[in-house]
């Protein structure tokens, strides 16, 4: 009998949905239909039962052919690989739970390396507005409860975050937006018009590149001065009419996106979009709120925040502290610079998603990638490690866009002698102890590798 | 006064990150002693003799020591950060933070820097004969306190983020800004003697801007207010004044607004 | 022949999204990612054809991608590749200090290529990193 | 905990134990397998502890330490760990931050000072299982946390239509969902009101459309708490907090105690406890008009017995304020326009961020530093008045040393006084340089464990070095019969132990941690009759979309505390 399973998490995008049904065989092998996801989280769970997932690491050969080696010999490679590097470069996390974030956290500290996620092209900008500017912001059910007008400022989650404004940002139902969409007003900010811009009310499609004065603009309007006829290519009465919009608001919420971090200026629009929230937080309530791209890229901002005091691009080479600064300590910037000398890509594909030049960069160490399927980063590393998909087919806590954590299940069984993000790297971290001679680190997240012995004594208070 | 010469012998694989190459971490020291300073090379411990000669023995205190480095550093960090007097002269580029969180003293770089020149600056002077990259006279991440104090000259182009969160001292860019000028400034100096693509001055509480070329984007928060004559680092010319940024927050003095003060020449 | 200097951008779209959780291998992935969109008019001006390739050059890189009727209006001077394999080719990796590359708001030229095939994803990023053997691996 | 094994004698220190009436006797303390007992055989491992003081471990009742506005904190200030971290070196790993540390920091830094068991102060329901991820990536300490109830919506309309049984049940459901220990209020009213912009200052201010006064919540939920007997009372953050003028509120919000009897089974007598109580005790009308009421309050306090206070003492350092009374952050924002962090959070709470840097140069911090010493010196009972900094708002836990030697050591508070570059406006603001009073050993053993312990029901574990209690046990180097004439050397005491036993394992010796400990997650677990009511409205609130998560996805789930100290409570209704 196929079996239903509810209330599933979709590990695609930052929405991190989690009223996904699945049904799947009867054996827990295979999953058979999945439904309320959108297109590509339905194509994410149908691509779990693809035959051809490598279930063996698969190791690079002289002639250049890749060659399937035991997860011993794959877990030894690594661990020597970054021991022996002066600084390696972890990078990815775009599909790992928070346990296998706190996991790897173990080996970059023991290996010197420096520890950064997909944040890094995405929303790192974000992080440094976050970190000159604060954050004003709010969970998802606030905007959805009571936002009566939504901004999208460079972002356009009818592509990237599909069910977003189904969700929580323009259709749905809230406790004081019964009216859903007709009760709410929605502005986008875009220099193309996106299929997100076609369904506001307003669309300020503005010169590519210069957010931060349209941003500057409304900051301006809002105190009560004049500001120039056009802005950024956008009319003054638009601005004038747009800020009218956002102060008489009940509950304002701006979501914005990369069209903000990848641009000019970078983290500054953010930083310029934030000052806009907290003063129109003198007028009415007003929250902003980075639309993060993947299911649990808000998970490594957390879990390195509460161990090492940063989100990203943390250089733990020092040995005796962290250190952090983009641009410095940043995956891109690194590899341009020459300034690693081994790259580990987990969960993620640098390989398609850097610009190729910084993909040559790091190409000139050893490289090494584990991900639960075949990629550009696959194909060109030196090793590829496979393991579990993250809420496929192993479980664990992951941080909605909205930094919510939410505990997801696993839907099906894994592949036989596959292991999870966390094992493989609980394993590195042994075998690097094992060769420096020293003890490792377990704490009481660690109960069972600290005490094999007491799983089962759990409560006896 | 005494000079201590370093010569370089090899260039670093990865970067070198000398947070030992300063006046105050020479003091006191012969040239064997200084070679056995520590710097870091990735997670590896390596001294500055295994990068470099050292010729000459320090004075006996930062004041009295001067650092020449006679060939490129382009791939050699922190150079002359935090040193609070004496000098570094260094015949070639530089990496990045060079004189990074400094006090006092001089730096000068024949060559060009990379980013984080003179960040969180507090008193000194540093020349640069080339260009630099980003952020020259920032804050560190999150600090709201950026440059205090000091002089930072650089003949060449400058990229983006010049003096973020300002709160003091000069910066005097000789050729051209990127953009983000005195972004989130609350006091200090920036000269740009050349063009500026855009953003200056956005956010921007208190302190003073003078460009002497063109600003391809204005901020719309700035506002004419008139026109002066004025000397400016040894230029006398007429500039267009503006206050701003209008979309920030400003201070009160004496019942009246403090705005920031942006002069453009005419 | 005609070259017209636009201003890129790089971004996800949903066409790309579905076909890459298939597979960045997949044929899918390829029709939906290795294409850039641009106005009308700039089309006409460089006398580029719907459906046909064109070469994008950055300063950093070049490219050959499927010219298609946009399917988010894009003004005049602007010009779209989705994010993924084909747009990175030509992305500037710099980041202006922020760790962050210039994956929106870089100057390109573009012009007809209509002889050139596209690339596949492997044979480009293996090929950059001397990786590609026809036929493949 | 079965796991530790093996012996160990504290020898012949100077045992000070309130719990015991026991006050500098000279005695050997005894562990065996993770508990303290009578005596133990020879092949003990032996800790000197001649000429130290020997206490029971510390024990934290109001500390933000784990979940997302302190990960908020941390992640917003890269500043706080430039130049500002430990060193690491083995076998402990990297320790960063001063002000709000990371959790390897924070445990470390907590074991050094001999502190065992620390209570998160504010939990948001929703990201429970965040608090307990970071619980559980805290090495040594025993944890537990405290979810926040006074703007839970669920609460507020129980509470509107005067259902306590209702409330309660829905408390017990929460707890058990988030693993949380006991009923925490923070601006009851004031941070639902944030949700539209607006607050609530007075005890009578109605929450906007729940029709619900601070004065009903409070109120509600006190009875609420008695009637399913939790070992810890409510824990309350008083509306209008860090105001001139404020102290009347706090006074009336401490009267709701009166005549509130407490009915639980785990030695607890108050009924309520007030915390940070430093920030509630102002008089004046403005800034400038700013003063010291803690005589007025603690007048009160020392003769309504049925209430427990902690101080949250003012430290003059550069630190980071968060709370879930998100207005006020915004209004601080607005004070000393630094960047400001908000999480409001759905149905629950809301939460803000804000550094800030207490100065002894400016007037207003001065005076909260004396108003904070004051509470404590004014204390008539030191089981009921506990030593906090709210870490990290008014100053980080590892201050606590410093809190101490200002308390036992008066030279060392006039010496603070006098360097202020406005002293006398803060003489005439307070009453510091007036008391003599300079607490003891005893007093402060009391202030920092026995008394916590007792507050928060768990004085049969901790708290005490009687036999049967978890065995943590702190030695400072303090001679008890002859204390340092230099006041600094209190606090060097305190900051670092001379040995600290934690469940029965040495994890430091002079001040280093040697061991990650066996730390325990503790929580509260009251078993009451399924109330269908409450169940159907919980559902509802899921099934119709109020929450944005799935029902099922809700409850933290097991191996998110993988060292459970379950507390059953068997409501009796």
């Amino acid at each position: 009998m196929p079996k239903l399973i509810t209330q599933v998490g979709c590990p695609y995008c930052g929405s991190s949905c989690d009223d996904i049904e699945v049904i799947v065989s009867d054996d827990n092998k295979k999953i058979l239909e999945v439904h309320n996801a959108c297109i590509i989280g339905t194509n994410l769970f149908m691509h779990a039962n693809d035959p051809t997932r490598p279930k063996l690491p698969r190791m690079r050969q002289a002639d250049g052919s890749m060659k399937e080696i035991a997860y011993p010999e794959a877990i030894d490679f690594m661990a020597k690989t970054m021991l022996a590097a002066k600084k390696p470069l972890i990078y990815g996390f775009g599909s790992t739970n928070c346990e296998g974030m706190a996991a790897v956290a173990r080996i970059a500290e023991k290996s010197g390396a420096v520890l950064d996620n997909c944040a890094t092209i995405c929303h790192g900008p974000s992080f440094l507005a976050m970190f000159d500017n604060g954050y004003p912001s709010c969970t998802l059910g606030e905007a959805k409860n009571r936002a009566d007008v939504v901004v999208f400022w460079g972002c356009n989650p009818m592509h990237a975050h599909p069910r977003h404004t189904s969700r929580y940002s323009i259709f749905p139902r809230g406790y004081f937006t019964s009216k859903g969409q007709m009760q709410r007003t929605i502005l986008s900010v875009d220099p193309r018009q996106t299929d997100t811009a076609k369904l506001a009310d307003i669309h300020l499609m503005l010169d590519q590149g210069h957010d931060y004065e349209l941003f500057d603009a409304f900051r301006t309007v809002l105190k009560g001065y004049d500001i120039p006829d056009v802005v950024a290519g956008i009319k003054k009465e638009t601005i004038v009419k747009a800020v009218d919009i956002m102060k008489k608001a009940r509950f304002c919420m701006i979501f914005f996106g990369m069209g903000c971090t990848h641009t000019d200026g970078r983290n500054h629009n953010i930083d310029a979009a934030i000052s806009l929230t907290r003063d129109l937080n003198n007028y009415t309530k007003c929250s902003i709120m980075a639309m993060r791209g993947h299911y649990n890229i808000a998970g490594p901002g957390q879990v390195w925040s509460w161990i090492f005091g940063f989100p990203y691009c943390i250089d733990l080479s020092k040995g005796t502290h962290a250190h952090m600064n983009p641009g410095e300590t940043s995956s891109v910037d690194l590899a341009m610079r020459d300034e690693v000398d081994c790259f580990v890509n987990i969960g993620a594909d640098a390989g398609a998603h850097f610009p190729i030049q910084a993909v040559q960069h790091l190409k000139k160490h050893p490289f090494i990638t584990v991900d639960p399927n075949f990629n550009m980063a696959s194909e060109i590393a030196d090793l590829h490690i496979p393991v579990r998909i993250a809420g496929v087919d192993e479980p664990g806590v992951v941080y909605r866009m909205d930094n919510v954590p939410i505990q997801f299940k696993a839907v099906i069984d894994g592949l036989p002698g596959v292991p999870s993000d966390e094992e493989l790297f609980d394993m590195v971290y042994e075998r690097m102890c094992e060769l420096t001679n020293t003890q490792p680190v377990w704490i009481a997240a660690k109960e069972d590798r600290k005490h094999p012995a007491n799983i089962s004594a759990v409560n006896e208070a | 006064m005494a000079t201590v010469t370093l010569t370089p012998t090899k260039t670093p694989e990865l970067m070198l990150e000398a947070n030992s190459v300063t006046p105050d971490a020479f003091a006191g020291k012969n040239a064997e002693q200084i070679a056995t300073l520590e710097c870091r090379e990735g997670k590896t411990h390596v001294t500055i003799g295994d990068f470099f000669t050292v010729s000459g023995n320090a004075g006996a205190t930062a004041a009295e020591t001067d650092i020449v480095i006679a060939g490129d550093c382009t791939r050699v960090k922190y150079i002359g950060s935090k040193m609070t007097a004496g000098t570094v002269t260094v015949n070639g580029n530089a990496d990045m933070y060079v004189g990074g969180w400094m006090k006092g003293g001089k730096i000068h770089i024949k060559g060009n820097v990379d980013s984080f020149c003179g960040i969180a600056m507090e008193g000194g002077e540093i020349l640069v004969d080339g260009r630099a990259q980003n952020h020259v006279g920032c804050a560190y991440r999150g600090d709201w306190r950026g440059m205090k104090g000091g002089t930072i000259r650089i003949k060449g182009d400058a990229g983006n983020d010049i003096g973020t969160f300002m709160l003091g001292g000069t910066i005097i860019i000789e050729g051209n800004a990127f953009i983000h000028v005195s972004t989130h400034a609350e006091g200090g100096t920036v000269i740009v003697k050349g063009n500026v693509d855009g953003r200056v001055g956005g956010q921007m509480v208190k302190g003073t801007i003078y460009v002497f070329g063109e600003i391809k984007f204005m901020m719309p928060g700035f506002k004419k207010v008139d026109k002066v004559d004025l000397e400016v680092d040894g230029t006398k010319a007429t500039f267009d004044h503006y206050i701003g940024d209008l979309g920030e927050r400003h201070p009160k003095s004496k019942g009246k607004t403090v705005f920031a003060d942006l002069y453009l020449k005419a | 022949m005609t070259k017209l200097n636009l201003n890129m951008i790089t971004q996800r779209s949903v066409e790309e999204g579905a076909a890459m959780e298939k597979g960045k291998t997949n044929p899918d992935y390829f029709e939906a990612c290795s294409i850039i969109e641009m106005n009308p008019e700039d089309m006409k001006k460089a006398g580029i054809w719907v459906n046909s390739n064109v070469r994008v050059t950055s300063e950093c890189g070049t490219v050959v991608v499927k010219c298609i009727h946009a399917t988010q209006y894009c003004p005049p001077g602007l010009a779209h590749i989705r994010q993924g394999v084909w747009a990175n080719q030509v992305v500037p990796p710099r980041t202006q200090s922020t760790g962050t590359p210039q994956y929106s708001g870089f100057p390109v030229t573009v012009e007809p290529a209509f002889t050139e095939e596209r690339k596949t994803a492997l044979q480009l990023v293996q090929g950059a990193v001397g990786l590609w053997k026809k036929g493949g691996n | 905990m079965s796991e530790i094994k093996g012996e160990i004698l504290i020898k012949g220190g100077f045992v000070i134990d309130p719990a015991q009436n026991i006050d500098g006797d000279i005695a050997d303390i005894a562990i065996k397998d993770g508990k303290i007992v009578e005596r133990v055989s020879n092949a003990a491992k032996v800790i000197d502890a001649k000429g130290k003081v020997v206490m029971a471990g510390g024990v934290d009742v109001h500390s933000h330490v784990a979940g997302p506005k302190v990960n908020v904190g941390r992640l917003i200030r890269p500043e706080d760990k430039l130049f500002k971290s430990g060193v690491a070196h083995a076998p402990t790993r990297m320790e960063m931050g001063f002000s709000v540390p990371s959790v390897l920091k924070t445990g470390y830094d907590y074991a050094r000072m001999g502190y065992g068991f620390v209570m998160e102060a504010a939990m948001p329901p929703i990201h429970a299982p965040h608090v307990h991820e970071e619980i559980h990536d805290t090495p040594i300490i025993d944890e537990a946390a405290l979810p926040v109830f006074g703007n839970n919506w669920f609460v507020m309309e129980y509470i509107q239509k005067g259902e306590i049984e209702n409330t309660a049940a829905y408390i017990a459901w929460l707890l058990r969902a988030t693993k949380g220990y006991g009923i925490k209020i923070v601006n009851p009213g004031g941070t639902a009101a944030w949700a539209w912009g607006m607050n609530c200052l007075d005890l009578e201010d109605k929450v906007p459309y729940f029709d619900v006064t601070p004065h009903q919540i409070l109120t509600g939920l006190m009875q609420a708490n008695e009637y399913l007997g939790l070992p810890h009372s409510i824990h309350v953050h008083q509306n209008d907090l860090g105001n001139p003028g404020n102290y009347p509120v706090t006074l009336a919000s401490l009267k709701l105690a009166e005549g509130v009897k407490t009915k639980n089974k785990f030695g607890r007598e108050q009924v309520m406890h007030s915390t940070h109580l430093q920030f509630h005790s102002y008089g004046g009308d403005s800034w400038a008009t700013f003063c010291s009421k803690a005589k007025e309050v603690m007048d009160y306090v020392n003769k309504q017995k049925n209430i427990t206070i902690d101080l949250g003492c003012v430290t003059l350092d550069e630190t980071t304020t968060m709370t879930a009374d998100g207005p006020f952050e915004h209004h601080l924002h607005a004070l000393n326009h630094l960047k400001w962090a908000n999480v409001d959070v759905e149905m629950e709470t809301a939460a803000g961020v804000v550094p800030y840097i207490y100065s002894k140069d400016v007037v207003p911090n001065a005076i909260q530093w004396a108003t904070g010493l004051e509470l404590a010196l004014y204390s008539k009972d030191p089981m009921r008045t506990f030593i906090t900094t709210d870490h990290p708002n008014a100053g980080p836990f590892t201050r606590y040393p410093r809190v101490i030697k200002w308390l036992m050591n008066k030279k060392s508070r006039e010496a603070v006084l006098a360097s202020m570059k406005k002293s006398d406006k803060v003489i005439d603001a307070t009453t510091i340089h007036t008391i003599d009073r300079e607490l003891n050993l005893y007093e402060i053993a009391a202030m920092t464990r026995t008394g916590p312990a007792k507050c928060l029901g768990l004085s049969s574990y901790y708290g005490s070095l009687k036999p049967g209690m978890i065995a943590d046990v702190a030695v400072y180097d303090l001679n008890y019969k002859d204390m340092p004439s230099d006041p600094e050397k209190i606090e060097s005491a305190f900051l670092r132990a001379a040995a600290f036993v934690k469940s029965g394992e040495i994890v430091v010796r002079d001040g280093e941690v040697l061991s990650h400990g066996h730390k325990k997650t503790v929580w509260v677990n009251p078993k009451m009759k399924e109330n269908p009511q409450v169940k159907r409205d919980v559902t509802e609130s899921f099934t119709k979309g109020y929450y944005t998560v799935g029902l099922t996805n809700y409850p933290v789930r097991e191996y998110l505390a993988p060292h459970p100290f379950v507390i059953d409570v068997d409501v009796e209704a």
